[in-house]
């Protein structure tokens, strides 16, 4: 089985020195190596931006999507090979701006499936406008005067909406992120796992530093029990905060923050995806019978 | 548009045109009478039109029946009209020919002032106390007056009755005996008639069977053919039913078929599919297909396999959502920013429908890159009796597809480093695609430019960009010696050489068949590929012609434009139509006859 | 000042007979009459489905957007002239399936803003599709083995997001609709109703009859605090149910679920929209201060 | 492409490029060289390259600097290199004339068999212990390479310190001195350096004043002097920076700047925002104007007044998006289902970006219908100096158009029942509109077709879609009078005729000025607005023609095949390009020396 190393290409990472992506690259692999991924069957959807750009390090069956795309990219390849193992990675921008939409209806689906989202709260490779996730009143480039929206509240939405498994990450903790991505990956249904990715080019603000103040571990709390959907809902109240919020005032929870077992996958319901399609299409399909009925 | 009835005097066929508000079950009325023609041996050519509200609009649909071998088009002229209500009779009683019938029922319509009885035989039916009679429901009222029809036509009673029985048998078979009971009673008003009806139905004995489908069917069937494994859309005017028609038969033939949240993510979910190796397809009008327009550029420079039907109907925006038009051609051929090689197809009626779609599937194989099916609203809605679908000349053919086992059996398609190249530069184009879980297949279909083996960073060497932009459009070459050549038919010796492309064919070649019963000579050609165009075949019509025309549903003449374009020769005379409606053959024909 | 009658046209409704768009039809026009609005400034945007053709039916500044956009035309609307009145009505498929993304973006924005949503749960005007909110695995010509999916829970996801003011009506209520689209009228920021509209042509599971024995009046029950926000997102997930589920099961709840006053509104963050665009563009911008600034 | 250097023994221009890593202010430094050169009164015209990463990959700055009244172009031949890291040192040293300069730091490059000292001047400026001496940062070292080229040509350094100051001085005075430091230090390494450099650069006195702007601050400038109320956006490369532009300036100006969340969104917004009254644009690049499509149709069938950047780069999908093409044209002349109207212009550079964006909205408002701004990456990115833009020409023409009063003051916009006729089937198609907040101005805008008043039921009779749509397509022919016609210029009795769009036109004009020069006689065409396409003037440019060649920056043949489509003629040579990068007037001249 792969490890760590292999599921490397001959590319180096372009991200700028210290950016949130490159310990949940490290920790992506890792979790690949524990849930024993091989090349072959191991498929990830990435969409357009910094995050996007893993795309040309990570050694697999790779799907650079279109920005904001990579969800129902994803789905289209896993509604036609039962045999993969779906992992999409998406940017914030990408997955909670653009492409929200299909991130609400993916979890309503619960598609087996693993999402990471890359979570900056910026537009990293368009050089900084605020993203869906960027705090209020932030000022960006193109919000010069400050974000007049509340930030997506993601966790909320995934758990409102039906993903089954829903847990936050923090880059700069790369075992906690690490045994997240093999959870998601080892859950069966719709997985998300948002990891807070301090872009240090272009948010100034949720820097490393400023979330190693703030986080908790959910786990670490006593009595806290993700499977209790209308608690997880109302901590994911707590994700909001302001700008000028002090530590105090603004903890953010991390860790599995909801799980729910046993629910059917959306694939569950499609018996006929019982093999890979393209072997529905070695020979035309018998249809003589289906024509009778035209006559 | 009051032209003469140019079917003559003697002419086999009938024209019966059913109305009556939205939401009465015209539409399955009409296509319970065209479906137990077919099985009398008759042929059948239907047309739908309807408002795009549920209920509360009108409703019309007509049945073109004929003895003859083929019935190649509907006409104007109404032999038999039926009138569930009076508002029908008011609309469409001028439509009736010279001797032709009015089925009405005299509780709710008076023709008194409405018709000329010297002219037009009013056939009273009390639908509503037929109905009641029989104690069944409103909607009922169809069937009393189908039978109606049939009696007046002479029609053997039983074809519409099996056909009812064989209707509800499943459902409910009471429901089945009222019908049958309301369609007797029907009959029985409709042989008794006091005046003179001429024309009759007469079941034709060993007639080859026919198939009855519109074109949503035939694309359909043609893409289950092929071995489609996903088929992905949201619904939308008249791709709408293509969609019911999957999803009807997934686990049957194995097809996973998703109604998705948006077209965006139809199309992106059939890239995601092609990726996989499964056939997979897309359709959707123009509204849907404008949202899928940045995928399709991503089927396109990630040389995804994939198919996509663009059933038009009148726009811009909303538009007219029922209703027919050709104005998507361009917007077939350009849509989606930079260049990338992409096939156009229009089927004309639904023999071809069937073909090209598992034609299309075979292009994408070999082409790896989009295939749009282009239809329209005519095409899809609309049912006809052809011939039997020729099932043994379907093929699959994938092209340069690994689906399973090493790329080390490959070797020719690995870099010096030994790993597999996706993108490698090719003479025509095409490289190996082998896929997820081919051992050693590591790739990324990528939608930045890319180098070979996928990777975006090297897209960006002017050197890798200009390799790869032209190996995939090299691939225009290949789909030039692949795809369906135009069509030609008539005379050999023109007056007038005619091109069209779509659905436009079917009134094209009742017009034509019209002249050339009256010794007009004309000439005609379909282009069947729209795209890459067939230049020197359409040069070739052209150049040696005396006067040339070009017959296209929209307003724009973009067929013609694009044959300016490609052949650089221009056309004398054109006929467009943009009012929703498909060109009627009689408008065809006037039109063809000015010109000759 | 218009009352009921004047905000007619004179097309008569098309919908089918029985239809709930009708009793919605009039609930709007009687708030209409009772938040006093006049032709000139009250703007209604619609989407593209059954409830959409309202728009040939409602005399006022209209505007029949495209499937699935009322909501970004109406923000649009609504930022090139403050003095306007801005009411959107939209179709389940339209506002939470296609414009889903619009729609969570809105309810971040706090838009000042009106949004009634049609909820048949189904997709009239394109023949009974399932829509996003249509039962889970209920069959459908487009699902005829069941919808896979959860239904979006269209409440949950409106106050995780942000929207200040959340309702739910039902269509069988005419006065009791009346109110709640007063109230959001009335309400300073982003107000959603989201109403359940029996379509008696497509929808023969969620009709009349079975809303009657399921809704029950959130204001009636005592204790129910519609400004605590984890309250009433909790509350949003017993609008989830099955197919089968009887009336003592699952009892849905109507009324104002959640309101939150005095936050600010997006049009509070734009100074510059002082007064109607338009007199913005009477005559050339003077750009001298500014060219100096390129020399 | 190595090709000689066209500008000649004695040219009195400059090629200054710089380079090194991305993330290192590359493009930051070469602005400030640049804007120190305008205040000197010379001009210039910047060149700037970029991959998609943010850090990490290679980045180059050019800028070409003249004494003459006009810098025409970039250009391939490099005189000053400055290689901020090894790699550009490596990379570009080939590009460097005869007598060039290399400038690095010899910490960290060894030139040694890079270059030979015969015919490079090496200039060895130690620009990390420069900075690490002044105390500054990192990223000051660009600006002692700076303060080096001033002192290689000679160029009084007072005008880069006093760029500098004006830079700083807002932000942190300190941090300005610091700079002014680093560039005196780097200044004296440039001046005293050993071998010879025969360029020198002195001010020129009493020159005009000029712009220092890029393509999106004119687009931004024209728009804003409009008198937008509304931008709306989604980043999108090279769109990105107008977004900024505008917001930056919303408040001050009066203009509401949305980043939405996504394309749809700002299309769809415009368009109600142009509902609303308010001058209305949004912009982006190609894959965003694909999610632009569905809503863009929308603006046409429902006459919205909206003006549409299109910034085009390489495609297809993600495809390059740093780089530019010309392939978009078709898609901007048939995107969306459906026919209408839409104008479509596209600037050759920064005077015409500025104002052919006031006159789209003029244009937009006058002719109710949507304008497309054609612009690209070259355009977009670069700045170049130019004359100052006359705002005095600046108009604003709303068009028919009603924004206050009451409806009764109009009453030939009423129907027969008094109410307002949004729609009404006028001559030129276009109807009196009245905004909301006018007394008796109900109306539907609509998505669908609709008849006068906007209801959408009665646009299914097909002679109410016949009235309306004849109606909006007449609004072409108003366009066709009020659009600014194609650029003419050079010889009057010309070899070679040649065509172009867009921002081609910039190397264009600069090789025609070197073949002028050297007494080739070439004509040649911008075709400015390319839809409604100038018909007659390009027949008549193409007709009395010896030989004719299109020069465009895409793979198909965009522009040729839309004069082939509409003027019925070929021309006889072409020029494509499509690696990313813009045609070099070297190339150019090289390519029409070939025709000659
Ligand atoms: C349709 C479309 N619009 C815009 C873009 C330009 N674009 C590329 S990446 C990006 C945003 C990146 O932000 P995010 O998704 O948060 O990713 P990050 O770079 O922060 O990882 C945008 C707007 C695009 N590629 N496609
Ligand atoms: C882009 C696009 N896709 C599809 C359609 C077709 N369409 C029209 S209405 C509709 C769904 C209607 O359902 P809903 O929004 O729930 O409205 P209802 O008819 O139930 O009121 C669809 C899919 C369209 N108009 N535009
Ligand atoms: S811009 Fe930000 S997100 Fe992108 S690579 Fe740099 S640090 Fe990372
Ligand atoms: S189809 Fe349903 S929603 Fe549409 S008008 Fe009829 S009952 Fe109402
Ligand atoms: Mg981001
Ligand atoms: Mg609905």
């Amino acid at each position: 089985m792969p490890t760590v190393k292999d599921f490397e290409t001959p590319n180096k990472p372009t991200w700028c020195p210290g950016c949130g992506n490159f310990n949940m690259f490290q920790a992506l692999r890792q979790a690949y190596e524990l849930t024993s991924q091989d090349f072959e069957h191991l498929a990830v959807v990435w969409g357009i931006g910094c995050h996007g750009n893993g795309a040309d390090f990570t050694r697999c069956q790779g799907f650079h999507a279109l920005h904001g795309r990579a969800l129902p990219a994803a789905t289209g390849l896993a509604l036609s090979n039962p045999e993969l193992t779906v992992v999409v990675e998406m940017g914030d921008g990408d997955g909670y701006g653009i492409g929200l939409g299909h991130f609400v209806h993916s979890c309503r689906r619960n598609i087996d499936m693993t999402v990471v989202a890359h979570d900056n709260q910026i537009y990293g490779l368009t050089t900084g406008q605020a993203s869906p996730t960027t705090e209020h009143m932030m000022k960006t480039v193109s919000t010069p005067t400050g974000v007049l929206e509340e930030p997506v509240n993601t966790i909320g939405l995934a758990i409102a909406e039906g993903a089954t498994f829903v847990a936050r990450g923090f880059a700069g903790d790369v075992p906690h992120m690490t045994a997240l991505f093999q959870q998601a990956i080892e859950h069966k249904g719709f997985a998300v796992v948002d990891v807070f990715q301090p872009c240090v080019t272009w948010n100034k603000l949720n820097t490393f530093a400023w979330f190693r103040e703030r986080v908790y571990k959910v786990e670490e709390e006593s009595g806290y029990d993700p499977t209790d959907r209308a608690g997880a809902m109302a901590l994911s109240l707590t994700t909001f905060h302001d700008m000028a919020c002090t530590p105090e005032q603004c903890k953010l929870p991390i860790g599995v923050l909801y799980r729910e077992e046993g629910r059917p996958t959306y694939q569950d319901g499609l018996p006929q995806l019982d093999e890979p399609l393209w072997k529905r299409a070695l020979a035309p399909r018998d249809l003589t019978e289906m024509v009778r009925g035209f006559m | 548009m009051t032209t003469a009835d140019p079917r003559g005097e003697n002419r086999p066929d009938l024209q019966i045109k059913i109305g009556g508000p939205a939401g009465f079950g015209i539409k399955a009325a009409g296509q319970t009478l065209a479906r137990s023609f077919v099985h009398a041996g008759l042929n059948t050519f239907d047309l739908t039109e309807y408002p795009s509200l549920i209920k509360g609009g009108h409703n019309a649909y007509q049945v073109r029946v004929s003895p003859e071998p083929e019935v190649l088009c509907h006409v104007m002229p109404v032999d038999i009209l039926v009138a569930l209500d009076h508002e029908t009779a008011e609309r469409h009683v001028s439509e009736l020919v010279e001797g032709g019938a009015l089925i009405y029922d005299p509780d709710k319509t008076d023709v008194e002032g409405l018709i000329d009885p010297e002219h037009v035989c009013a056939v009273p039916v009390p639908l509503d106390t037929i109905v009641k009679e029989a104690g069944g429901v409103a909607i009922m009222r169809n069937v009393a007056a189908l039978g109606a029809v049939a009696g007046l036509a002479k029609f053997p009673l039983h074809y519409l009755t099996d056909s009812l029985e064989a209707q509800f048998a499943k459902k409910a078979p009471e429901i089945a005996e009222k019908n049958v009971a309301v369609a007797t009673k029907g009959y029985e008003f409709g042989s008794k008639t006091e005046c003179a009806f001429p024309f009759r139905l007469s079941p034709v004995e060993d007639a080859p069977p026919r198939l009855l489908v519109d074109g949503n069917e035939a694309i359909g069937s043609g893409a289950l053919a092929a071995g489609i494994g996903v088929y992905c859309a949201y619904p939308m005017t008249p791709a709408s039913s293509l969609l019911s028609f999957m999803a009807a038969r997934d686990r049957e033939h194995g097809v996973v078929v998703k109604h998705t949240e948006d077209e965006i993510a139809a199309m992106n979910m059939v890239v995601g599919a092609a990726f996989g190796g499964a056939r997979a397809m897309c359709a959707t009008s123009g509204g849907g297909f404008s949202l899928m327009v940045e995928a399709f550029g991503l089927a396109g420079v990630s040389e995804s396999a994939v198919v996509v039907g663009l059933l038009t109907r009148a726009g811009p925006a909303t538009g007219l959502p029922t209703w027919t038009e050709q104005s998507d051609l361009r917007f077939a051929l350009h849509a989606a920013q930079g260049e990338f090689p992409r096939v156009v197809v229009a089927p004309g009626d639904r023999t071809q429908a069937f073909e090209l779609t598992w034609k299309a599937f075979n292009l994408a194989d070999q082409l790896q890159t989009p295939v749009v099916i282009l239809g329209d609203t005519y095409l899809s809605d609309n049912r006809a009796s052809i011939p039997v679908w020729d099932l043994e000349a379907v093929t699959v053919e994938r092209g340069k597809l690994v689906t399973e086992g090493d790329m080390v059996e490959h070797p020719d398609t690995l870099g010096e480093d030994g790993l597999y190249l996706r993108y490698k530069v090719t003479d025509d184009g095409v490289s190996v695609r082998a896929l997820p879980g081919v051992t050693g297949a590591c790739q990324v279909v990528n939608s930045y430019e890319h180098d070979e083996y996928g990777y975006g960073a090297q897209g960006e060497v002017a050197a890798t960009r200009i390799a790869q932009h032209e190996k995939r459009m090299r691939k225009l070459d290949l789909a030039s010696s692949l795809v369906p050549p135009p069509v030609e038919w008539g005379s050999e010796d023109p007056d007038v050489s005619v091109l069209c492309f779509g659905t436009t064919v079917q009134p094209l070649r009742q017009a034509m068949a019209w002249l050339a019963r009256d010794g007009a000579k004309v000439r005609a050609m379909q282009v069947v590929t729209l795209w890459p165009f067939p230049a020197d075949a359409v040069s070739a019509f052209i150049g040696g012609a005396k006067k040339t025309m070009v017959i296209e549903g929209n307003y724009a003449g973009q067929l013609e434009g694009l044959i300016r374009e490609v052949c650089l020769l221009g056309v004398d005379h054109r006929l467009h139509r943009y009012d929703g409606r498909p060109f009627s053959p009689e408008q065809v024909h006037e039109s063809l006859k000015e010109v000759l």
